[in-house]
Parts: structure tokens; C-alpha cells; sequence
């Protein structure tokens, strides 16, 4: 966790900062016709409320595993296309990168698709948090989709906040 | 001996990363149980948790034994 | 035309290789959460055909006039984005990057939307050539949507090739 | 005088980038014509094409003169 992502490295976690050139080259190929680069970055105002900082903390051997299935699925579902996830951990200040995917397919179609199905996927699959510092204090960022595209769990569903 | 992992606001209720349940075995909801008996400041939280062991998503019923780590993972938001 | 497009210029065309990191700086901004590049490059192989290398002419100042048209479109249909398009002329080789697209959004659906927009624009509308140099000889690469964002001209489209 | 820009399929046929036709003044459509008078080869690509005076794409009624920049433009395919 502790070294930077580097060019070829397809899934990395790290605290240090994201490079955008290291992610695009670890896709170009010469049948890539068209490359998508996603770049989430911590946004100083959200619906008008400020965010000071984030932290993202993770499960990094069970985030790894993920985004590899997450490329895996991605390479079946669109024949030819090449994806790479890297993911910052630790504070990030405003305007950082928290997250790079960069996608390669022949066509652009494909290319568009696929990325936003793996950044879909990590929002929603990666066993990563995000603690928001805000004015007003600091919590954990919920979202609408959290654990949507993990192994579904009826079981666990059901009975949800009631059982313990 | 089962180990658990806790991350985010379950790991800052407990103050903890990681814990160890007496149970040797058993199933998935009887170690969170046990875990929730020891730190009742997660009762709300762990509702809406999910649990991996061996980094695999399972259900509550799924057995946990000795060598397996079970994670509680909170709702995750990555990107 | 003969200078590397620089941070900071949001529409540019150029004869020199194009810099990733340039055109996505030149996009983000403290609102900005989720940025998009679109990269497109020189295949290799089309439909199993091979390329040796591309050509691209420009009609710079018209192609130039149209890339501002289509940004302030972006910004009319998607508040609060920006957009940032560098293109590539002359001879290109296998793998070289011929246009970079980057938009910056306060949110990624929009963000995905809006690439998709400009490179289709970027596509039919630019006045841009491209020459392509194949194994059995150079031909000019026609595309199904060629002209079809410009001023829409009903009597040229029905007079067709017929009337020269 | 009107200055006649060529691209493309059009300037390789030609054999060149500009171009000035005799006509002084009068609609797009005249001076395309007399443009493929002078170079019957490209007849064919002609009508594939748009026209841009002074970097705006108009239709052939419409009038060019003095000083006006009249471009041919062939199918585009930027990107």
C-alpha cells in the first residue's frame, strides 16, 4: 500500500498520488482504437455543502481481489477491451484523484460502456470507505448503492437493522 | 481461532481493527453476535453490514473455523 | 498549427504529440468531481484490415471555430462542466494519440454524457480529414455520420452526386 | 474575388489547396460549378461535398463575393 501505482500495474491501491499517464499507457495496445480515462476527484462542494478533506480507508487484499474480477468480467462482457483500476487510500485534499480507470476497446462504444460499468462496480463492490471531513465535522459517506453488486444475501437482507 | 476484521465506523465504535471471538467455530451470525455482545455501540451499525470471509462475501449461516479471517464490512463507497 | 497544445488551451490543434496531462489539467477545478478523457488512437487493425500509419489535414481556423461551438453546447446542455479538445494533424503513427477529449463535471453521469456528446460532434462535424496508409495503397476514410452535426442544407443533401 | 479553399480527396485531385475563380461575385452553386469546369475530375467527390463561406457551412443559393473564403469540404472524419 505504501508505493505508488505504476505503469502496468492493472489494480493498485495506494496512498500515494495517482498518476494518469501510469494508468493510460497500462491499456494502450495496438488494436485499442479508443481509450476512456474516469478520474474521480474530491470535490470541494457537493449541493452547496463543503468538503475540507477525505479519507478513504480500505480492505486492501479483498479490494484487490475485486477490482481483479471486476477487469475479468469487463474483459468477457466487451471482447478486446483492456481496463486498469487504481485506488488512492489515506487523506486526499480538494482536487485530488481518488480514483483512476482507464478502459481500451477497438471502438469507442465499447470503451464508453465498459467504463461505466467498472466504475459502477467500484463504487458499489470495492470493501473501500470514505470518511468526509466537513465543516461541521467528520462521518462516513453512505451511498444509495453500497454492497448492490456484491454476492447477493436475502438472508441478510431481510432480517436487516432489526436482528441485533 | 477465527479472526475478525472491522473497518470504518465499526472499527472507530470499538476502537478496534481487529478482534478475536472466544467461539473456535461456528457460524457467521454466532461470531457477530458475540462480536456485537462485546461492543453493543455497533447494534445499529451492523445492520447494514456485510460479511466476507476469506474475502468472500457469505451468508450469516456459512461456518467460520479456525484460520478463517471474517471481515464486517460496512457499506462500502469506493471512487 | 506547429506548437504542442499547452495546459490551459482548451481547444487546440497541432502538429505535435499530444500531452494526456496537459488536457486534463486544463479541465479540473474545485467542483469538479468525476473528469472524463476520451483518447482516441490509431489502430492497429480494423475488422482484421491493417494500418500502417494516418494522415490528418485540417481546415485549422473552421475546425478551431467548430471545437468552441461545440464546448459552449456542452456547457448550455451540462451546467457547470467544462470541456477541453486537442487535435492532432499530420502523419501519425500506429498507437499515437489523434484527439483527447477531456470534460469535467460536478457529477459522473453527466460527465460520461457529455464526453460522448463531443466526440461524436468532434467526429461529424470537425472539418478534419483522414488519410489513411494501408498495405494496398492510401485512401481517405469516409465514416456513415460525416457532415451530420453541420448546418443541416436540405437542398444539397437532395440534389446529391447527381447534379455535378 | 472570391478565394476557393480545397481539402482532402479535393486538393489531391486538383492538385492544389486554393483556387480562384474567374467570377467575381454570385451564388456558391456558380462558383462550384465553374470550379468543376476547370477540374472535371472531380465530378464524383463534389457531391459529397458541404461549403463553408467564411468558415460557416451555407447552402449553394447563397451569395459569395469580394473578399469572401469559399471552402469545399469533403465528407469530414475528425477523431
Amino acid at each position: 500500500m505504501e508505493q505508488a501505482c505504476e505503469t502496468l500495474e492493472f489494480f493498485c491501491l495506494t496512498e500515494e498520488e495517482l498518476n494518469v499517464e501510469a494508468v493510460m499507457k497500462t491499456v494502450m495496445h495496438a488494436s485499442a482504437g479508443a481509450a476512456l480515462l474516469f478520474l474521480g476527484t474530491v470535490r470541494q462542494f457537493t449541493h452547496g455543502r463543503e468538503t475540507l478533506q477525505l479519507r478513504y480507508e480500505a480492505y486492501p487484499s479483498m479490494a484487490l481481489r475485486i477490482m481483479r474480477e471486476i477487469g475479468e468480467e469487463i474483459q468477457c462482457k466487451w471482447p478486446g477491451s483492456e481496463v486498469a483500476i487504481h485506488h488512492r487510500t489515506g487523506m486526499l485534499k480538494i482536487g485530488e484523484i481518488a480514483v483512476l480507470i482507464a478502459v481500451s476497446c477497438p471502438h469507442r462504444r465499447e470503451a464508453y460502456e465498459a467504463s461505466q460499468y467498472a466504475i459502477e462496480q467500484v463504487k458499489s463492490r470495492l470493501p473501500i470507505w470514505k470518511q468526509e471531513y466537513a465543516p461541521d465535522g467528520t462521518f462516513w459517506v453512505t451511498s444509495c448503492c453500497a454492497h448492490e453488486g456484491l454476492t447477493a444475501r436475502p438472508e441478510h437482507t431481510e432480517t436487516g437493522e432489526g436482528r441485533w | 481461532m477465527v479472526k475478525v476484521l472491522l473497518f470504518a465506523a465499526i472499527a472507530e465504535k470499538t476502537g478496534r481493527r481487529e478482534w478475536c471471538p472466544e467461539l473456535g467455530q461456528g457460524t457467521v451470525g454466532q461470531v457477530v453476535e458475540q462480536l456485537v455482545m462485546r461492543f453493543p455501540q455497533i447494534r445499529d451499525e451492523i445492520g447494514t453490514c456485510l460479511f466476507a470471509k476469506n474475502e468472500r462475501v457469505v451468508d450469516q449461516d456459512d461456518e467460520v473455523g479456525h484460520g478463517d479471517v471474517l471481515a464486517i464490512l460496512p457499506p462500502v463507497n469506493g471512487g
